[in-house]
């Protein structure tokens, strides 16, 4: 049975889900500056918007591997520029124990990725998301964490 | 019916053989856990020295989470799909006398109308073989149920005894036939080692502690409204820590909630284990009738007790297999609460 | 039911050229809930607005979603459509198809797919939007301009002549900024001084500003239109109100060794000062470093000599606190140090210079008095090498990835100032490219050129080295192919310009935020370019990138023009964006109040009714006026009590659900 | 009929009707048109959306309507929330049916009858009153007393004034809490009420309304001479499965969902107070 | 043993006494010799307080709703029972003054699953003699040493200091050992992705979620938890699938990083055996290591490690690589 539905029915080729959240101040910009300097990334990545990384609750990302996503990044502004002063230090120290503890479960530490984008770093992003999602087609499918009901 | 014997050091053969007559669920240790799982998985050493598994085998008629029905939505439209009932048959090998009651509790409820069918599809198409307890543990109170777990009984095909160089089969029904016939190392054997093993393990039981538990003043007759308002469930109840651990430990709890999942792509609708212990059991809207885990504790002794007791003909829905005394984290057990409202109020 | 309209835009053919905007028309359709869904050419449009307005009446939508650009666009745009249309502003979600799709995909097929998931996604957080309303503030008539350059005096006059308070802080002792330093402007050569005093005095004059220079911005707290700011000023050990600015004082103290800021420490000053004539205020100032009295408890010949006893070595630092409604940031820029770049020999030899040294010395007030001298010798020199772009345009990571954008012209004004003042002298520029786009300015550098014969080398310089007390210059001459080996007295380096370091600081108080080079981030590169994306705090100058002094100055004025409408408001509307606590699932554990940066969180003791059962307990309490929607607390939350309004958990997780479906 | 009580029939909503501003009625029919089930009054159904949740509901309509199943329901948590938001045309899951019902071809036959009601309590209520105007003849008097906070929150106004009101042999008492304008009828609290109205004890009460006024209505039946045997309510406990094995709705030994909704006071008496 | 009792009960009594409390919450005597259970003692019942091998209970819990109570109550803490109560005061879940906190000294409980798991069979009562536990049982007596049948937790004792008691018992009783709490964790991240994939499936998959490591939890204090709140999005009662296990305890462990004192009740208490503690403590090990030793409940000024940071905190793509080529 394909696990991945989301992937397009034409081509045989695995195409994995990638959940990027990006803060609204900096990488949702960069993302945005991406685009308007058509720097392209695979379509497997979907941004969701936040207003700050430190808007991101673990159960968010744990919810997305839940659902079937492959991979899930997290994007805000770089420590010491955050629109909120301090949200991405949070972010930090809280996505590398969440992290860290996926990968002491045997969780593919790959998975999961913090990326620090500026809105003036447009190519950074495009490339950040080439890279991801290159190290998550290599990877395969989400098999250790998702809910097999899903997708159903 | 007669009495057959194998030979215990066969017994990896003898699970082999009733593959045939499904997938065989043995008491196993795994992880450092034990349930009944089934024979030959990696990982895992089926025990029938086990006295009694870690968890009961009531989920394999009851499971902890089992899918009903399945929704389809589109549009304003709702497609129904009915889950699949159990359609192998199987067979659950080496429940003991406590247990086995415990079988029959469920049945009580599930069985009755209108018919669980997804409990019936597991309960008809199980093979039930019952195993006689040779080394009772301090925590067996099922005597006082009237339970003999030297000589098992209840709804079961067959009833096995393991000593130590045989395992002695009585099948009593046809269904317990079938396992006679699928091995070929059975042969017919005559009661003494039975009867011996029987004795010494009645030897034990009589010192059991609790073995004689005063269950008199609970069950079919018993004042439901006294023991209600029994003054005794304030302080019993105080350090309850709302788990469930005795709930889904227990044998006979059965207390199910029923949910939907959303999996994206239409709704599952499941039923799961639910403990009356949680206070968000009989939450409603506007709030819930058993405020304190005094009412919700009460609830879960009465029921066993006296509630069930009165609906079903003075049976009791505990079976004294004293998992509850061993897993309880505030040991707050049934053997606690039976003689605290069995004998006097104890002195404030 | 919720009912939902979905809008696709086409924005002409950039979403359309990539975007089958009908398919996911068609697909959105289908989305429970979605009870209209229409695409037209550019929804942003008049007509498609009113397509949006005549469909929410129409059909009773509850909701809409448009499928468009990013919402840092037109979110705001649509937000008041709904509103037009009698929606709650809040009840708009969009769906960025065009810079996170049309834009950055190729093929067809797979962005119609990203596209309708994206589409999705928005519907299924609009299903879980509620109606928002945001609560208002006062503003508080008063702004703040941190930095007291000509950046910070622009607006500060401006705004304060349109009959608001300011305030200057300034950290040197004397407003006037980098502007005074210069000798000369280009491209019409005016006197820096002349021009600039007058402003510094009509700042330190204007009854509406009030300086305070020799300060700093010691915490920021609040939000746009009721900041409050503590000033730390720093002790002047001079009384400022005695202090007649005689200079009597500086004449007489004994520690002379001190380099002499103002004119970038090519001669010394006193430990106390004035750092130049024109100064404002003109009040003297003890440099407690490098005072003997402070050094060595002796001396205090200062005070001894001051008639008007203003010497007061007591005088402690002194912090005062004040309420703003804006604060503008004017900290400016200094220039690199280029000894990074060893091969200039700068610091090696004193005869390398930077440009903004060199226009010290071109002074009149400088160290010279404005006579063109060597530094090492005094010796006047013959040959002068400019060398352009040092540590600008630079990828190597030594230097600054941008071009500084001003060097090109003030070399060009260095060299035709001393062609002109020293006929006999001759200037080389070495150069990587001449930019001139500024009125005027392509003329100036041809005056330069043909006027005053000034050689302009394309090529950089590979090596600058000192022998028998001249310096040799090694480079190359790329429209010639060759290398040159020149001989020069002085070689002046055009060094790149950066962020003035404390901006740093001063930005992360206020929670403004900076891009990789320092550089103020404004809240738009276009449309808002005097607008830092924290709300109420605008940027002036060079702080927010490189900028001549036309260009500060309209920046200046512009920005004051953002301030004076802020403060022309009555009341603020607030974000309706907040965080909010349920109190029944509250533990009054206070993790989030911990990790809020404006400290919007507080506890109170409640009485409650949880569904029956009354129990009183210590929970969290947000002030709305001063949450701005970080969601920091929501995480920090372990029952999820505390939720961000319009970016719900269940939002959040609705989103991650469609994306995954 | 589906192979197991837990599974759900296919309901359509085919009427909507906003009774008070927090209250509506649904009518339900089968996917094939009629009913999914046929019922006795006081029976409750189990409704659902997929995803949201499940309930229990009081059938509202009478056994005696063939066309279909209707359902009062006031808007109170989640799931309530969502099947407000329907419309015609809308599908849901409904099983059922459940519990036992007033005893409407048993005990109260040839009785006297009074109603008493408050809020949306008149929902398992009307299924019975209409039950016994379909059947006018086979019971004696028939006395309805309704009360709610305002003539707002009155459900099935019109019906009472345009049927019930004028039913041979069955007076109508409405009462509301405040009085308000434009209102002539009887201004207090339903319990009061009662007392002031005065009924003979040799009727059977059927009680249904919030346990506050259930509470206060008892004492004033008591007062009026009602011995326990002659009353009846109905109960509302968060019902689960509905086939009394779930485990969550019993009181002691009884299940509400199975030996219930409806109770005579009498037996209630010998359950623990827990409800 | 016993005279250890004596001695917390006559201070108790004192303490009663002296009004300094109105009761004393401590553990009663079960129905078997190691099943005690959390009571609350009057001053005329406190001769039926036990304090044995078997009361490992921690009590801090219990004190968020003591402390709601009229009056004062005295409660006894075990070292590193105090942590944890010092932890709930520190984010008012107890409210302090109504309570009296008297440390008391411990020398390390014993865990009956390992004695049964040791061959106890039947056991009716047990006595110590010399570093052994001696159990005198339906089927004869079974004498074992006292290490072997520790708790995890007190294999790993951290000491007998407090934390926030209002007065220590002084009582002489032997070390306990003091084995490295992060061998395990240890051990574990040495291993590969698959095979630490592998061990935790093992475990968590004998979860029957009957919450009993999360209600004993006293970081766990929540009104309601997540878990069971409709609304939250990942409300679930029973395990449907893998990800439920692995969720539930992955975001509880979370939920509790920073504020576990590693009291182990979790692992304690477990009916299905979990080591729960390894998920706290990869949590706790991994603070140390990036952030500085932190203690939870030792200091009650200290900001707790997930509501704080620093400038300098290592980046988490550079964790994921800690001691990997």
């Amino acid at each position: 049975m394909p696990l991945n539905t989301s992937a397009p029915a034409q081509t045989g080729e695995y195409r994995p889900l990638i959940v990027a959240f990006c803060c609204n101040w900096c990488s949702y910009a960069g993302a945005d500056l991406a685009g308007s300097s058509r720097l392209t990334y695979p379509a497997d990545v979907k941004i969701i918007r936040v207003p700050c990384s430190c808007r991101v609750n673990p159960l968010f990302v744990l919810k997305a591997f839940e659902r079937g996503a492959d991979g899930v990044i997290l994007c805000g502004c770089h420590p010491g520029d955050c629109h909120y002063t301090t949200g991405n230090y949070y972010t930090r120290r809280r996505m590398t124990l969440l992290f860290s503890m996926l990968d002491y479960l045997g969780i593919e530490r790959e998975r999961t990725r913090v990326e620090w984008v500026s809105a003036a770093e447009g190519a950074k992003f495009s490339a950040t998301m080439n890279d991801f999602a290159r190290t998550i087609r290599a990877l395969g499918e989400n098999r250790k964490l998702r809910d097999l009901r899903c997708g159903n | 019916m007669s009495l057959y014997a194998m030979d215990r050091a066969r017994l990896g053969e003898l699970y082999e053989a009733l593959g045939a007559l499904g997938r065989v669920y043995l008491p196993t240790r795994k992880n450092g856990a034990s349930a009944f799982l089934p024979y030959g998985e990696e990982g895992s050493e089926a025990d029938l020295s086990l006295l009694l598994c870690d968890k009961s085998p009531k989920d394999l008629f009851f499971p902890q989470s089992e899918e009903l029905v399945k929704f389809r939505l589109t549009g304003a439209e709702i497609a129904l799909q009915e889950a699949a009932r159990q359609k192998e048959p199987f067979v659950l090998f080496g429940v003991k006398a406590c247990d086995l009651q415990a079988i029959e509790v469920l049945d009580r409820v599930f069985l009755a109308e209108p018919v669980d069918s997804f409990y019936q599809s597991r309960r008809e198409h199980a093979t039930v073989v019952a195993l006689a307890c040779a080394r009772p543990a301090e925590s067996c109170f099922c005597t006082a149920f009237g339970i003999d777990p030297t000589s098992p009984q209840g709804p079961c095909d067959a009833v096995a005894w393991l000593t130590e160089s045989a395992l002695y089969l009585r099948p009593c029904t046809e269904k317990g036939e079938t396992i006679v016939s699928c091995f070929a190392g059975f042969a017919p054997a005559d009661e003494k080692e039975v009867a011996a093993q029987q004795a010494a393990a009645r030897a034990v039981l009589g010192r059991l502690p609790y073995g004689q538990l005063d269950l008199s003043r609970f069950g079919e007759a018993s004042d439901e409204l006294a023991l209600f308002d029994h003054p005794a469930w304030e302080e019993l109840s105080a350090h309850c820590l709302g788990c469930g651990s005795c709930t889904f430990s227990c044998p006979t709890c059965q207390c199910y909630d029923i949910r939907d999942y959303d999996t994206g792509k239409g709704v599952l609708r499941f039923r799961c284990w639910d403990s009356c212990m949680y206070k968000d059991f009989t939450m409603m809207a506007h709030g819930t009738p058993r405020k304190t885990q005094k009412e919700r504790f009460r609830q879960r002794f009465l029921h066993k007790l006296v509630y069930y007791p009165k609906n079903n003909g003075g049976l009791f829905s505990c079976v004294g297999c004293g998992r509850c005394v061993k897993k309880c984290p505030a040991n707050l057990h049934m053997i606690r609460v039976a003689k605290a409202l069995g004998g006097e109020p104890r002195a404030q | 039911m919720q009912k939902i309209g979905v809008f696709v835009c086409w924005c002409g053919s950039n979403i359309a050229g990539t975007v089958d905007v009908g398919r996911v028309v068609e697909a959105v359709r289908q989305e429970p809930g979605v009870a209209f869904a229409a695409d037209y050419q550019y929804m942003c449009s008049d007509s498609g607005q009113n397509l949006i307005k005549s469909a929410v009446k129409e059909h009773g939508l509850t909701g809409i979603v448009v499928c468009s650009c990013s919402p840092r666009m037109h979110e705001a745009t649509f937000k008041k459509t709904a509103a037009a249309a009698g929606l709650n502003p809040y009840m708009v979600e969009i769906a960025n198809i065009r810079e996170h799709c049309s834009w950055i995909h190729k093929n067809m097929e797979e962005a119609t797919e990203k596209a309708i998931v994206l589409a999705r996604a928005a519907i299924a957080k609009v299903l879980k939007d509620a109606p928002l309303t945001s609560g208002t503030t006062e503003v508080t008539k008063r702004a703040l301009v941190i930095g007291g350059g000509i950046a910070g005096i622009q607006t500060a006059l401006d705004i304060a002549e349109a009959g608001f308070a300011v305030d200057i802080v300034e950290k040197q002792p004397t407003i006037g900024g980098r502007m005074a330093q210069l000798d000369k402007t280009f491209p019409t050569l005016d006197c820096s001084a002349c021009i600039l005093t007058p402003k510094m005095v009509d700042a330190g004059a204007n009854e509406n500003i009030e300086l305070f220079t020799y300060s700093e911005v010691e915490s920021v707290k609040g939000f746009v239109g009721n900041f409050t700011v503590t000033i730390r000023k720093k002790a002047r050990s001079v009384r400022a109100d005695l202090c007649t600015g005689c200079g009597e004082c500086t004449e007489k103290c004994p520690s002379r060794k001190t380099k002499n800021e103002f004119n970038m420490g090519m001669d010394t000053r006193g430990a106390i000062y004035i750092p130049y004539a024109q100064a404002v205020p003109k009040i003297a100032v003890i440099d407690r470093e490098h005072c003997l009295h402070f050094k060595t408890g002796k001396c205090g010949l200062c005070e001894r000599t001051c008639s008007a006893k203003a010497i007061d070595f007591a005088q402690e630092d002194e912090l005062v606190t004040r309420n703003y409604g804006a604060i503008v940031m004017a900290t400016g820029f200094q220039m690199i140090d280029p000894s990074g770049f060893g091969e200039f020999g700068y610091g090696k030899s004193k005869d390398v210079l930077t440009s903004l040294e060199f226009e010290r010395l071109m002074n009149a007030a400088g160290p010279t008095g404005g006579h063109l001298v060597c530094p090492s010798d005094g010796r006047h020199p013959k040959h002068i090498v400019f060398i352009q772009c040092v540590g600008s345009r630079d990828t190597s990571g030594c230097g600054k990835p941008y071009c500084s954008k001003i060097c090109c012209m003030y070399t060009a004004k260095h060299a035709i100032l001393v062609r002109d003042k020293y006929p006999d002298v001759s200037v080389t520029v070495f150069y990587i490219d001449v930019r001139t786009p500024g009125k005027n300015f392509d003329e100036f550098y041809r005056r330069a050129v043909e006027e005053y014969g000034v050689q302009y080398v394309k090529g950089m310089v590979g090596k600058v080295t000192r022998e028998g007390g001249r310096l040799k210059v090694q480079g190359s001459d790329l429209l010639n192919d060759r290398q040159l080996h020149l001989e020069a007295d002085m070689v002046v380096l055009a060094a790149a310009i950066e962020p003035d370091p404390t901006a740093r600081s001063v930005a992360s108080m206020l929670t403004a935020s900076i891009d990789t080079n320092g550089f103020m981030t404004e809240a738009h590169p276009k449309l808002r370019p005097v607008e830092s994306p924290t709300a109420g705090v605008f940027l002036s100058g060079v702080c927010q990138g490189p900028k001549d002094i036309p260009e500060t100055v309209a920046q200046a004025s512009a920005c004051a023009a953002k301030v004076i409408g802020l403060l022309c408001k009555q009341k603020l509307v607030n974000n309706a964006c907040v965080a909010s606590s349920d109190p029944l699932l509250c533990n009054g554990c206070s993790s989030c109040e911990k990790v809020c940066p404006y400290g919007a969180i507080t506890y109170e003791e409640r009485e409650l009714n949880d569904k029956g059962v009354r129990r009183t307990a210590r929970v969290a309490v947000v002030n709305e006026a001063v949450c701005q929607g970080c969601g920091a607390c929501t995480v920090a939350c372990p029952s999820g009590a505390m939720d961000l309004k319009g970016f719900t958990n269940q939002q959040i997780m609705a989103e991650v659900d469609a994306i995954c479906r | 009929m589906p192979n197991d009580p837990l599974i759900p029939m296919i309901g359509v909503v085919t009427d909507v009707r906003r009774d008070t501003p927090d209250v509506k009625t649904f009518r339900v029919n089968a996917l094939t048109g009629g009913k999914n089930f046929a019922h006795m009054p006081g029976q409750c159904a189990m409704l659902s959306i997929p995803g949201v949740g499940e309930a229990m509901f009081s059938i509202t309509s009478s056994p005696t309507n063939t066309e279909y199943l209707e359902f009062s329901i006031k808007k109170c948590g989640c799931l309530t929330d969502w099947l407000h938001r329907l419309e015609a045309g809308a599908q849901l899951t409904i099983r059922g049916p459940y519990g036992n019902g007033f005893p409407v071809e048993g005990a109260l036959l040839g009785q006297d009858l009074l109603f008493i009601a408050g809020g949306i309590g008149l929902a398992p209520l009307r299924s019975v009153i209409n039950y016994v105007l379909d059947k006018r003849e086979r019971y004696g008097k028939v006395d309805i007393v309704y009360g709610a906070r305002s003539a707002d929150d009155l459900v099935d106004l019109e019906e009472i004034r345009a049927s019930w009101a004028h039913a041979p042999g069955v007076d109508v008492h409405l009462t509301i809490d405040r009085a308000q304008e434009g209102w002539e009828g009887n201004v207090g609290f339903v319990p009061n009420y009662v007392r002031e109205l005065g009924f003979a004890p040799t009727a059977t009460a059927l009680v249904c309304g919030p346990p506050i006024m259930i509470k206060f209505v008892l004492g004033a039946l008591a007062e009026l001479g009602f011995a326990r045997t002659q009353v009846y309510t109905t109960m509302e406990l968060r019902m689960k499965c509905g086939v009394g094995k779930c485990g969550r709705c019993n009181i002691g030994s009884k299940y509400v969902c199975k030996d219930g909704p409806v109770f005579r006071m009498d037996q209630l008496d010998e359950l623990p107070d827990e409800y | 043993m016993r005279e250890l009792t004596n001695a917390i009960c006559a201070r108790a009594k004192e303490l009663l006494q002296s009004g300094a409390a109105g009761r004393v919450l401590g553990w009663a005597p079960g129905e078997f010799f190691y099943d005690p259970t959390p009571g609350v003692f009057s001053e005329g019942r406190l001769n039926e307080l036990v304090y044995d091998g078997f009361t490992a209970a921690n009590l801090s819990k219990y004190c968020i709703a003591e402390s709601q109570k009229e009056g004062k109550v005295l409660v006894l803490l075990k070292p590193c029972d105090s942590y944890s109560l010092a932890q709930l005061v520190k984010e008012h879940r107890v409210k302090r003054e109504n309570i009296y906190a008297l440390g008391i000294p411990c020398e390390g409980k014993l865990d009956m699953r390992k004695a049964r798991a040791k061959g106890v069979e039947g056991a009716l009562s047990f006595r110590e003699e010399d570093g052994q536990v001696v159990f005198e049982t339906l089927y004869g007596e079974v004498r074992l040493a006292r290490e072997e049948l520790l708790l995890e937790r007190c294999l790993c004792c951290r000491g007998r200091e407090y934390a926030g008691v209002d007065e220590t018992l002084e009582y002489a009783l032997p070390e306990l050992p003091k084995r490295d709490r992060f061998q395990k964790v240890a051990a574990l991240e040495e291993q590969t992705a698959q095979e630490r994939y592998a061990f935790w499936r093992g475990e968590l998959s004998k979860c029957i979620r009957c919450n009993a490591c999360r209600n004993v939890c006293p970081a766990c204090s929540c009104v309601q938890c997540v878990f069971d709140n409709p609304q939250s999005g990942v409300a679930a009662k029973a395990n449907s699938t893998e990800f439920e296990e692995s969720l539930f305890h992955i975001i509880r462990a979370w939920h509790v990083a920073g504020r576990c004192t590693d009291c182990g009740e979790c692992s304690r208490v477990c009916p299905q055996s979990i080591p729960l503690h390894l998920l706290n403590r990869k949590f706790i090990k991994d603070v140390n290591e990036l952030y500085g030793e932190y203690q939870a409940g030792a200091d009650p000024a200290a900001r707790p490690p997930l509501v704080n940071y620093t400038p300098e905190d290592p980046e988490p793509s550079a964790v994921l690589e800690r001691g990997r080529a």
